[in-house]
């Protein structure tokens, strides 16, 4: 049952990765390298459960974190044209 | 009853895994970013909400049901967020959605 | 046999990987580049040193209540724990490097700026020459 | 048990997937969001591998900090890299060698996951042992970290003090003297001309 789970996220992994090699503007690649951050937390929590030891979600947690911390930072970048505050 | 948590677990999994396959799908078959967005939102609201509901099946009352919780509720608030920015972004970088033209609606 | 064949599949993947990254650090002329390059071979030789610790069937590190459980080697890890952060201290300095030499040359490409580096060295040679042949006279 | 190395060859191969798309591209935004996509699926595997220590520190470190470091430096770096296909022969045959030679030698590394290799024989059990019975940690990793292998980490904490005070340093000095190219250029071509 779990292993069925972690070979459709396989899949649809696969799917987005080509996706984010083909895409066409920035905007695809963001949004779809978002969508491959939820496979992965969706991934973590799988393993754990499929391995025997789900004590490890925390992981997941820190990665939704990050992937969330990333995409607005990589969007900030693109509508302001810096992170911090000086600009010239 | 573990028969019977099985079965709901493999239910939900099969619905997750549907809705992630479907949208993975879509990313790659819609035409523009407008579109994709829709399909970026089936992953993060239809996988996830369904995943994580078969684990907290099986995993009954204990920490690991508050910690599938806490993730449920972090991508529930910003799946949103992150795919409102990127539309906004999109459209004020002047990117026109494919298909009908578009009048004084926008 | 089809477990040998999957351990020999990750070690080849983790050496080309490792390939990749020195090939973006030595023949890329970017150098921004060359620090993704630079991660790359980080991040394969992180890989090849958690592969060596892996034990089939075993759990992660730590300790259950049960007294016959099978752990993985815990030693790889503290290395790579290491490494890891030491690595982005490595990704940082270098950043900071190419943002000064970007504010120097204007550029951060490595035929431009030895490009520049040659026209000036031509226009020192240039003025020692004039000066010298005006000290002499 | 052959799930687990299906598994790990399944990630590795999206891992050469994505590093061969970074060989290719050539815009810089691309790279970075590459790069962090990359570090998310090392991520991945070093879950799959056991080491959920690494796991963590790279999925914060790797993924999170080393991106947002990339994207702070681009702001103020050109967003196109030049192509110049010129001098890419002599480097690509001196890797493709070399990496013959260590799959070469590949030959003779121990199978993944057996528990008879050499590295799994000599201090490892102690240390777990003493982990349970002396220290009283749960977690393997923080014990050899913080007590067997204290100096290690002391060492460690030294270099990336080092490597801030540098990067201060460097970027200290950045707008003192805003020398720039273009000046240069025309003080050259007032001399010349």
């Amino acid at each position: 049952m779990y292993l069925a789970a972690l070979i459709a996220c396989g899949i649809s992994g696969i799917l987005i990765l080509v996706r984010i090699i083909l895409g066409k503007t920035t905007f695809d690649r963001i949004l779809a390298i978002n969508s491959l951050g939820t496979i992965i937390v969706l991934g973590i929590a799988l393993h754990g459960f499929y391995s025997g030891r789900p004590e490890f979600l925390d992981i997941a947690i820190v990665y939704a974190l990050i992937n969330f911390i990333g995409t607005i930072a990589v969007l900030k970048l693109f509508s302001t044209g810096s992170l911090g505050d000086i600009q010239k | 009853m573990e028969l019977v948590k099985d079965i709901i677990t493999g239910v939900f999994f099969f619905i997750g895994s549907m809705s992630i396959i479907i949208g993975a799908c879509g990313l790659i078959k819609l035409p523009d970013v407008f579109s994709r967005i829709h399909a970026a939102g089936m992953i993060d609201t239809g996988g996830t909400a369904f995943f994580l509901l078969g684990m907290i099946v099986q995993s009954g009352w204990s920490l690991i049901t508050v910690k599938l919780v806490l993730i449920g509720v972090f991508i529930f608030f910003t799946s949103p967020v992150t795919s409102h920015v990127t539309a906004n972004l999109a459209r004020e970088k002047k990117l026109t959605p494919v298909g009908k033209k578009i009048g004084k609606v926008l | 046999m089809i477990s040998s064949a999957m351990g020999i599949w990750n070690y080849c993947i983790v050496f080309i990987l490792m390939m990749i990254g020195l090939f973006l650090v030595i023949g890329r002329k970017n150098f921004l580049k060359k620090i993704v390059g630079l991660t790359i071979f980080q991040t394969s030789v992180f890989l090849l040193y958690i592969t060596f610790g892996k034990i089939t069937g075993a759990t992660p590190p730590i300790l259950n209540e049960a007294l016959d459980t099978v752990y993985s080697n815990p030693l790889p890890h503290v290395l790579i724990l290491t490494a890891i952060v030491v690595g982005v201290a490595t990704t940082a300095l270098g950043l900071s490097l190419v943002l000064r030499i970007n504010s120097e040359y204007g550029s951060i490409e490595e035929d431009d700026i030895s490009a520049q580096d040659l026209v000036e060295y031509h226009d020192e040679i240039e003025t020692s020459k004039e000066f010298n042949t005006k000290f002499i006279k | 048990m052959i799930s687990e190395l299906l598994i790990n060859a399944f990630l590795v191969t999206v891992m050469l997937a994505i590093a061969i798309a970074l060989l290719k591209t050539r815009t810089v935004i691309f790279t970075v969001i590459l790069t962090s996509a990359y570090s998310l699926v090392a991520a991945l595997m070093f879950i799959t591998l056991d080491a959920v220590d690494v796991a963590f520190t790279e999925a914060s470190v790797g993924a999170g900090i080393s991106t947002i470091l990339f994207l702070a430096a681009m702001a103020y770096l050109p967003k196109k890299e030049e192509e110049n296909f010129s001098n890419q022969f002599l480097p690509a045959l001196s890797c493709i060698i070399l990496g013959a030679i260590l799959i070469w030698c590949s030959y003779d590394l121990p199978e993944i996951g057996l528990i008879s290799s050499p590295i799994h024989q000599h201090i490892v059990p102690d240390y777990i042992l003493g982990s349970r019975n002396d220290i009283g940690i749960p977690n393997i990793v923080t014990s050899v970290l913080a007590s067997y292998r204290g100096y290690d980490t002391f060492g460690e904490t030294i270099v990336v003090f080092t490597a801030g005070v540098a990067v201060l340093v460097l970027l200290q000095n950045n707008k003192k003297n805003p020398k720039n190219t273009k000046s240069k250029i025309n003080k050259i071509d007032k001399k010349v001309g």
